[in-house]
């Protein structure tokens, strides 16, 4: 019987998983209280999220080597702390909790976020902010699950039929998966006997070869089963729907908080396998699998993207290829490969609220409403003008360009240029979808055709303003300096 | 310096030519004064050059091992010929002043012809092959602006790019040629070349060869000879300049007598011992010369327009530069056919000028329009009559004189090697017909036999042109013209004194050759006059065959055959680029929208299984990837 | 610090003037730009005779240090771009493209310069790949919204396919920068030509095989052209005249810099293959322009050709070659920036430069026009004495003796084929000059393929003769063409820069050429 | 003892029963109870890594993860299938039908949305191509 | 073959059996039912593996609450009682899912044969998992995720609430 004793619990170091939790219960009870009070429970989830976000910072100016942890197990192996937030996982645990405000404050001009909302928005974000931080199996699915329930909840809450079609096949995609991964966790309980994502066990199950394949496998159940959360081809058909059909806020949220909850914890799983990088026989399965999954998402979803008129699902279409992106450099299974994964979704995170809070500003959500909008009205055109160039990459958009380069950098470094190669064809289709809003949008307008041509039919709400501001101004700064992202990530 | 000084005063005539063109007054002021500078600084150098001098550049260029000096040199044979140059250039500077008074255009003529005069005395005066280059393409450019002169007329503009094109195909020879060269000597400057290319290849019987390659050799200067062959208009390029006869009769004389068809000659002796070394080319340009020649001749005595008979007679004159340079032994230098090229200068400008004098007055260059015209100018007729004595060889006068030394190189050489004999005989045969078509000629201007009309239908001049010259140009007010003529008959007569003052290093001609050759004359003008008992000689030579001798024998129509196949294959290859170099990018395209079509198909009615049946496939796939590479 | 501002200001100076679209007054975007342009030449030509450099970190992530200075090689092209700089911004001012905001044109015009002189300045590879695509978006907006206001459908399309072409060129270019740097260690191009060269061949093959295929798009080179011609002709006089002058010379300016110096030994293993694409590249454009109706077209086509001699002088791989190509750059960014004015000129006035119709001969009814056209033309045949004849005859030069002797046998024969480009060009620029330059002043109709045949091979029948002599007097036909084409004051100014600067490269090569010429030694020098 | 092939043999056997109940089922409901099966299966597979791993003899592998996990899954499930209870019912209250295989567009939302997507793919399909 | 070989052969066959029927019946609630018979033949598969507090939870929180559950819905969606017609499938996609299924079936076994040492493997001794140190690893170890597991659950039932008031004009469809 094993020596048991209460790990270390250093509540601060916690802080950025516990404080939306905090403002989860409190909303509640204040809702118990005082109902009815939408400003006060924004106020509070807004707070929260801050102070969260605020509690991760240190974690994003430490090294890789030495990462804040927490909730260790006293004599326990290597790895043995539950929470381990180094500055990658920092950067994108603020990442989440910075993208669910943005999404906070798109629900204040849609007359929503009320205290259900605001409870599950804080859920989602405390799962995706404790997931990037877990290091055993149990916490890693679990926080994923939190992660991922509030969401669907969020789409079905809309309450039109579509949308709970829409929460139908969202919720079905997620329950297999979810299966999926229990699965995934078996595998890989039985291949490393080891419930902690740790070098020295993966390294010990590799180099026997019974355990290897089982390894394996359970690796790439592991990346099936998050490979819904990030929409790659083939776990990606509730994406168009989900998108199309749930408000606009809420698909921010399922292309923002998700995704890189999502890559967060991809990131988790494949962490340790850079012990394997050098080894005889490599990883190659999961790195195949993760630069198949890549390449098919990139064609798949810019090939479909550029046919749609309806511009939430053009996005949300050629958010598959986004998320192929997001996975190309993992393909790679360095640290190298982690922190460019991460620096594209936070980058893509960025650039997509942006667009999602220009788009809520229009009536419609047709792409022929968007003719000449850069002129009619170049506070919200201008913004998303920029955001499309920085996911095609293409400067002025520069940082989506520097995220693109580490992207294609990190298979070239480990000899997986190929790979790169391959991915040239996501590039330029997706720069022929994004190219093709832009010519709508730098047209001339049409002389009182399209909505959008006459101011009125615009609601530019606070919330949409203030986020289309910080996060126009984000990307520029980061765009002159990328450093201030690369260095957050180490 | 004196180079420095003779082509840059011409160049930059021509430059201020071209910005003062609006003004006829200050274009002619420009030109002529310039071009008389020049043709006074030239005559001074001819008496006063004794020996070989060069002149260093500044600002050679260095490409890696490859030097390109760009430096100039001067000698008492180019002195000479830079003479005639600057001669030709202010006599017709001079008198196009009066030709061409009523043109709107006279200013760009005057600056081209100084540009192009100063082409020429580039390439006299170029000691660096880059820079006999650059004055070869110049002088091609300038001759297409010439003969394209009076572009109103479509059949200028046609001459004008076919000289061009045609010159410009061969000048593919000459410069991968010049390519060639260069490369093996390290150096463009001529005199390395020379003496690198120069020295005999000898081999020992082990093969082990010493000196420059001799086949590279012979193949480099076969493209050489080539690209001379186009722009002195040698067979197979001689039609260009038939047609050329469509430009101004200055430019035509400009071109004919001292610069651009005579460049050939002066390139192809500045590099002579080469030449001398190189058997085939030697082989390729007697064959081709003495084809040209005779072919010439021929044509020339029956030509309908006595203008292109004198464009015939000079391509048949520059082949007998040639033939000398193509036949004469190693030993002596190539100073005959420059002699020659010196003499054809004088007295062929003279004959054109002269022409354009009677063609004004009667308003024609053609045989019927010039009938008897001879009579209305004393000067006119005067002048063509010592050129064409000149031309067609009589001793004493220029043309005899040179003449007679070409006969003695081409005899020399062939006794020695070569393509010597053949040579030999095509020139005598030329002589032959040289005197019976300048008698033919000055039957016709003379009205001593009367011209049928039957030719008149051929070269009549449009209605409209002809009124236009007559009213403008008044035939009396020509003093500038006149004296013009005068100069030059002058020094048509004597200008076989030149041969005292040793400008060009020419052995002496023998009585022997010299009365042969008057034997032959007097065969020729015999013949002349034999056909000139009823009419033109031309007509009763030709037996009603004249539209085969005005188109030269139908070479255009070969040129034609050339020229279509290039069209369409141009046309394939624009229809290949837009279907199929261009093609895949707009199957790429196609391909993009199909494949986007199909994908959205499957997604079309969104159905929630839809997500979990791709789940079930892609999780067999992926763990299937997993799992076989262990078995 | 110079050269920061050098790349600086007009990317800033465009880029406020972009955002600010309509809010300025015209006047105001007009000066700015002007003045921009201004202080970037003399900027320029301070800097290219000081060689400043600049370094420091940017993106270590990456390994990406914001490195610029130059060297002979990137001096001249500097120079370039900063004139060109000017006269486009001279030149919006008489001829502004319809469809936007002056101010968003200019714009786009500086940030155009911007990134060019920044990919000419740059000394680092993957900064010189950010400032190569920087371009792109500026060109794609002046074609796609400010290009021919005819034809919406035709603008989209050029638009993408040149924006979407060169991207594929460009990111196999940056996987090629990729691997290079990751296997060489560094990214200064001053260290990799001694780092590049140790790779292993293979891998020196790889490197080049990607940085060539995808410069070449840029250039173009003969299987990669097709966007050139769609975008030359819709883009509105200015993009014609950057993307000639400017443009293309970043394609060939990167192959000297990065396969021909880091990977040699790789790079000499394609350089014949290059070579045969170039010459291939002279024959095809010429012949193309030999029956292409549409002038733009055609010029864009011979662009095609004139790029076929730069690559052959590249692909030679000596000294020779290098400098013919380099010098050959500069001269076709002049003289296709003349052209290209001429007929853009025409083109707003007439609608479209169709050769196939009867045009009023310019040497008659705008003797200026005409003048800068026949120079252009001359130029463009390689006329020695003005810019074009160097860079052509010495790339001929130098392919008859190449690098490695292996190849001399295809070298030469591509030597060959080169010199008979050289009749080609005559062919199609003569072509051009006697339908657009000498002839009628109002000319009847008639046949294209008459033309033809005249133009191409002078047949002597008389019959046309008779048919134009007769249309000489009764010259107006219903589709008579405005006669009012001669040049105006901006666009004259301009035309005479230009035309200053082909008979300056023609006549005096001296210059450019010792400026190159020890940077050149030093590119290739190092060479084990 | 047992042979551990048993075990493993009827995880697999779980994993595969309910995957083809999931992707052969239209009832939405039925589909839940593959999703159950999948689940049952991975539950036998971490308990028996318990005692595959039994190092020193102790049966629950390290920090006995081979029972609390399975622990956390169970629960996780139970939350999951309350959510999916509650949305298959809201599915039913606006549709009338839990069917997987019905079409989006034949769902119509009682009060329709500021905006129609299926009505912009239609009428931007009419227009032919992007303008 | 030892007698826990028997029992578990028994208890497998069952769940496997159970399991079988329960996503090939065409009679909805049947199936419901049949999955009861599957989970507790994994619930007694987990028992004789020793691990008691599992199996006890499995039966109490699937067999108690969630097959209630989902009989409620199936009552609630007015499943048919009989053979239910309206989701009835085409042969085809029988094969194909079944196909689908096995295909997984194989591809985890091939994995997984080598693990148990091949056939028939090697034998290991059953350690029946005290549940003290279970409870205990719990609360120390474990104590982040379940508190984790508390919000989900906290979170999933708020979620739950909401989406049931749906479309009953109590919120939503605004």
């Amino acid at each position: 019987m094993t020596p048991v004793a209460n790990p270390s619990l250093e509540w601060l170091r916690l802080a950025p998983a516990l404080a939306p939790v905090v403002g989860l219960l409190l909303v509640l009870l204040v809702d118990a209280l005082w109902p009815k009070q939408r400003g006060l429970h924004v106020a509070i989830g807004a707070f929260s999220l801050a102070a969260g976000a605020s509690a991760a910072v240190p974690g994003a100016l430490s090294t890789a080597d030495a990462p804040v942890l927490s909730l260790c197990v006293p004599g326990g192996l290597d790895g043995a702390c539950l929470w381990s937030a180094g500055p990658i996982a920092s950067t994108l645990q603020i990442g989440v909790l910075a993208s669910t405000l943005a999404v906070l404050l798109l629900m204040l001009d849609r007359d929503r976020g009320d205290a259900v909302d605001v409870v599950l928005l804080l859920g989602a974000a405390a799962g995706g902010v404790a997931v990037a931080a877990s290091r055993d199996l149990g916490t890693w699915l679990v926080t994923l699950e939190l992660a991922t329930i509030p969401i669907v909840a969020l789409v079905a809450l809309r309450g039109a039929g579509r949308a709970v079609h829409a929460a139908t096949t969202l919720l079905m995609t997620s329950l297999l998966s979810f299966a999926l991964l229990v699965v995934g966790v078996a595998l890989w309980l039985t291949a490393t006997s080891d419930p902690s994502f740790s070098e020295v066990s993966v390294r010990a199950a590799w180099a026997d070869p019974t355990t290897r394949p089982v390894l394996a496998v359970a690796a790439i159940a592991l990346i099936a089963g998050l490979a819904f959360k990030l929409s790659l081809v083939p776990f990606h058909a509730w994406t168009p729907i989900a998108w199309g059909e749930g408000p606009i806020p809420v698909t921010t949220l399922l292309a923002s908080t998700s995704k890189l909850a999502a890559t967060a914890a991809l990131i988790v799983v494949l962490e340790p396998f850079a012990a394997l990088v050098g080894a005889r026989p490599g990883p190659h399965a999961v790195a195949f699998v993760l630069g198949a999954l890549a390449i098919a998402s990139m064609v798949v979803g810019t090939v479909v993207a550029f046919r749609q008129h309806d511009v939430v699902r053009l996005l949300a279409w050629s958010t598959l290829a986004q998320g192929g992106w997001v996975v190309l450099p993992l393909a790679a299974l360095t640290a190298a490969g982690a922190r460019a994964a991460s620096a594209y979704a936070l980058v893509y995170a960025a650039a997509v609220i942006v667009a999602f809070a220009a788009a809520s500003t229009l009536p419609s959500r047709r792409l022929t409403a968007y003719t000449g909008l850069i002129r009619t009205h170049p506070h919200v055109g201008l913004p998303l003008a920029f955001a499309l160039l920085t996911f095609a990459g293409l400067p002025p958009g520069v940082l989506g360009l520097v995220a693109k380069v580490a992207a294609m950098r990190a298979p070239a470094q480990v000899g997986l240029w190929p790979l790169s190669v391959l991915a040239v064809a996501g590039v330029v289709l997706g720069i022929a979808v994004y190219a093709r809003w832009l010519a709508v949008l730098v047209a001339s307008p049409v002389p009182g055709g399209a909505e959008g041509s006459d101011g009125e039919p615009f609601d530019v709400g606070r919330g949409a303003m203030a986020v289309l501001a910080i996060g126009t101004a984000l990307l520029l700064v980061a765009s002159v300096l990328p450093n201030v992202l690369f260095g957050l990530l180490g | 310096m004196t180079a420095y000084l003779l082509i840059g005063v011409l160049a930059a005539a021509g430059l201020l030519g071209l910005l003062v063109a609006r003004s006829p007054i200050a274009a002619r002021a420009v030109a002529v004064g310039a071009s008389g500078f020049v043709a006074i600084v030239a005559t001074g150098a001819m008496l006063r050059t004794s020996m070989e001098e060069l002149h260093e550049t500044a600002v050679g260029l260095q490409f890696g091992e490859l030097v390109v000096p760009l430096d100039l040199g001067t000698s008492r044979t180019t002195a000479a010929i830079a003479f005639v140059v600057a001669l030709v250039t202010a006599a017709v500077q001079i008198y196009s002043t009066w030709y061409l008074a009523s043109d709107d255009r006279q200013g760009i003529f005057a600056a081209n012809v100084s540009i192009f005069s100063a082409a020429m005395l580039l390439v006299v005066f170029s000691r660096d092959l880059v820079l006999t280059l650059i004055g070869w393409e110049v002088m091609g450019w300038c001759s297409y602006l010439l003969i394209g002169h009076w572009s109103r007329k479509a059949s200028a503009r046609r001459a004008a790019l076919k000289a061009f094109l045609v010159t410009r195909l061969a000048d593919i020879g000459f410069v991968l040629g010049v390519v060639g060269l260069a490369i093996g000597a390290r150096t463009t400057r001529l005199d390395d070349v020379v003496s690198t290319w120069a020295q005999a290849s000898t081999c020992d019987a082990l093969g082990a060869c010493t000196g420059p390659d001799a086949v590279l050799r012979n193949v480099l200067m076969c493209l050489l000879v080539i690209g001379v062959l186009g722009k002195s208009a040698s067979v197979p390029f001689q039609d260009w300049l038939a047609d050329a006869m469509e430009g101004p009769t200055p430019a035509s004389a400009l071109i004919h007598a001292a610069t651009m068809v005579a460049a050939g000659t002066v390139v192809l002796g500045s590099i002579f011992p080469v030449l001398a070394q190189a058997e085939a080319a030697r082989w390729l340009l007697g064959i081709a010369t003495a084809i040209t020649m005779v072919l010439a001749a021929v044509l020339a005595l029956g030509q309908s327009d006595l203008k292109r008979l004198l464009a015939w007679s000079t391509v048949s004159q520059v082949a007998i530069m040639l033939s000398a340079l193509a036949s004469a032994p190693a030993a002596d230098g190539p100073g005959a056919g420059l002699f020659h090229m010196w003499s054809h200068a004088i007295f062929k400008s003279l004959l054109f000028l002269a022409l354009g004098l009677l063609s004004v007055i009667v308003g024609g260059t053609s045989a019927v329009a010039l009938r008897g015209s001879a009579m209305r100018s004393r000067l006119g007729r005067w002048a063509l009559l010592f050129g064409l004595l000149s031309l067609s060889g009589v001793p004493i006068l220029v043309g005899g004189v040179s003449k007679e030394h070409v006969v003695e190189e081409v005899y020399a050489g062939a006794i020695a090697a070569g393509p010597g004999m053949v040579v030999l005989l095509a020139l005598l045969l030329t002589v032959v017909l040289t005197a019976a078509y300048s008698t033919r000629a000055y039957l016709v201007v003379a009205e001593l036999i009367d011209v049928p009309a039957t030719i008149a239908a051929e070269h009549a001049v449009p209605e409209s042109r002809r009124h236009r010259r007559q009213a403008t140009l008044d035939p009396a007010g020509r003093g500038a013209a006149n004296a013009v003529l005068l100069v030059l008959s002058v020094l048509s007569i004597v200008g076989g004194l030149a041969i005292t003052l040793r400008l060009f290093e020419v052995g002496e001609s023998s009585w022997t050759w010299t009365a042969v050759t008057v034997l032959l004359i007097a065969v020729g003008c015999g013949f002349a006059f034999a056909l000139a008992r009823e009419g033109d000689p031309g007509v009763r030579f030709v037996r009603g065959h004249s539209g085969w001798f005005d188109r030269g024998f139908g070479a255009d129509t070969a040129y034609l055959a050339v020229a279509r196949p290039v069209v369409r294959l141009a046309r394939v290859v624009a229809f290949l680029d837009r279907e199929v170099i261009d093609g895949y990018v707009q199957g790429a395209a196609a391909s993009t929208r199909i494949a986007g079509a199909l994908a959205e198909l499957g997604h079309r009615a969104e159905r929630a299984r839809l997500g979990v049946w791709l789940v079930g496939l892609g999780l067999i796939l992926v763990l299937a990837v997993g799992v076989l590479p262990w078995r | 610090m110079a050269l920061i501002v050098l790349v600086g200001l007009p990317l800033l100076v465009g880029a406020v003037l972009v955002v600010a679209g309509r809010a300025l007054a015209d006047r105001v975007s007009r000066g700015l730009a002007l003045a921009a342009v201004l202080v970037a030449l003399g900027v320029g030509i301070g800097a290219s005779w000081t060689r400043p450099s600049f370094d420091v970190a940017w993106l270590p992530e990456l390994g990406l240090r914001l490195h610029l200075a130059l060297d002979g090689v990137s001096v001249p092209l500097v120079l370039l771009t900063v004139v060109v700089g000017v006269l486009v911004v001279v030149l919006a001012r008489d001829s502004m493209p319809e469809g936007g905001s002056p101010a968003t044109v200019l714009g786009c015009l500086l940030l155009v310069e911007g990134g060019a002189l920044a990919t000419f300045a740059a000394r680092d590879a993957v900064l010189f790949f950010v400032a190569f695509e920087v371009v792109l978006i500026p060109m794609w907006v002046l074609i796609t919204r400010f290009g021919d206001p005819h034809d919406l459908r035709a603008r989209r399309e050029a638009g993408h396919r040149f924006l979407l072409y060169t991207v594929i060129g460009s990111t196999l270019m940056l996987i090629g920068i990729l691997v290079l740097v990751t296997s060489a260690g560094t990214s200064d191009f001053s260290e990799l030509l001694s780092a590049g060269a140790e790779l292993p061949r293979g891998r020196q093959l790889t490197i080049a095989l990607l940085l060539t295929v995808g410069l070449a798009v840029k250039v173009p080179v003969f299987p990669l052209h097709t966007w050139l011609p769609s975008a030359h002709t819709i883009a509105p006089t200015v993009g014609s005249v950057l993307l000639a002058a400017i443009l293309l010379k970043m394609g060939t300016y990167g192959l000297v810099r990065l396969p021909l110096a880091s990977v040699p030994e790789g790079f000499a293993v394609i350089a014949p293959w290059l070579a045969i694409a170039g010459v291939v590249g002279i024959i095809w454009g010429a012949l193309v322009c030999l029956v292409e109706r549409d002038l733009k077209r055609l010029i864009a086509y011979s662009s095609v050709a004139h790029m076929g001699f730069v690559v052959l002088g590249i692909a030679s791989g000596t000294e020779i070659g290098l400098q013919a190509a380099l010098y050959g750059n500069l001269a076709h960014g002049v003289i296709s920036a003349l052209l290209f004015v001429v007929v853009g000129g025409l083109k707003s006035r007439w609608g479209s430069v169709d050769l196939g119709r009867v045009l009023p001969a310019l040497r008659e009814v705008a003797p200026h026009r005409g003048f800068f056209l026949i120079l252009g033309l001359a130029a463009a045949l390689g006329l020695p004495g003005l810019a074009g004849f160097w860079g052509e005859f010495f790339a001929i030069v130098a392919a008859w003796q190449p690098a490695d002797l292996a190849d001399i046998a295809v070298m030469r024969t591509c030597a060959v084929v080169a010199a008979i480009g050289g009749l080609l060009a005559a062919a199609y620029s003569l072509r051009v000059a006697n339908l657009l330059w000498i002839g009628d002043a109002h000319p009847v109709e008639w046949s294209l393929d008459e033309e033809m045949e005249d133009s191409i091979s002078s047949s002597s029948d008389h019959s046309t003769d008779a048919g134009r002599g007769a249309g000489a007097g009764a010259g107006s036909g219903s589709r008579e063409l405005s006669t009012e084409v001669e040049t105006s004051g901006g666009e004259r100014l301009v035309l005479l820069v230009l035309s200053a600067g082909i008979f300056g490269l023609g006549l005096m090569p001296w210059w450019a050429m010792d400026v190159m010429a020890p940077s050149i030694q030093s590119l290739i020098g190092v060479r084990p | 003892m047992i042979h551990l092939l048993i075990p493993y043999a009827v995880a697999a056997l779980l994993v595969g029963l309910g995957l083809f109940g999931v992707v052969s089922r239209r009832n939405t409901v039925l589909v839940l109870i593959g999703i159950e099966l999948i689940l049952s299966g991975g539950l036998v597979l971490l308990v028996t890594s318990g005692l595959a791993s039994g190092v020193g003899g102790d049966g629950h592998g390290r920090w006995a993860a081979a029972s609390v996990v399975p622990l956390f899954i169970i629960t996780i499930a139970a939350a999951e299938v309350v959510l999916a209870l509650a949305i298959i019912l809201a599915l039913f209250r606006t549709r009338g039908s839990i069917d997987m295989d019905a079409r989006l567009d034949a769902v119509s939302d009682s009060p329709p949305p500021p905006s129609q997507p299926g009505e912009a793919a239609t009428e931007g399909a009419k227009a032919g191509g992007e303008r | 073959m030892t007698g826990l070989d028997l029992a578990l052969s028994a208890t497998g066959t069952l769940a496997v059996l159970g399991g079988l029927l329960a996503v090939t019946t065409r009679q909805v609630v049947h199936s419901a039912l049949w999955l009861i018979v599957a989970l507790l033949g994994v619930a007694g598969t987990l028992l004789v593996l020793g691990a008691e507090l599992v199996s006890l939870v499995l039966v109490l929180v699937y067999v108690g609450a969630v097959v209630v559950l989902v009989l409620f819905a199936l009552m609630l969606t007015r499943a048919p009682i009989g053979p239910d017609r309206a989701h009835a499938i085409g042969w085809v996609r029988q094969v194909g899912a079944a196909g689908v299924g096995a295909a997984v079936s194989v591809l985890l076994l091939v994995v997984l044969v080598p693990m148990a040492g091949g056939v028939p493997g090697r034998q290991i001794a059953v350690v029946v998992t005290d549940s003290t140190d279970v409870g205990r690893e719990l609360f120390t170890t474990w104590v982040w995720p379940f508190e984790g597991l508390s919000v989900l659950l906290l979170v999933s039932l708020i979620a739950a609430l909401a989406i049931s008031r749906v479309g009953q004009g109590g919120r939503g469809s605004s």
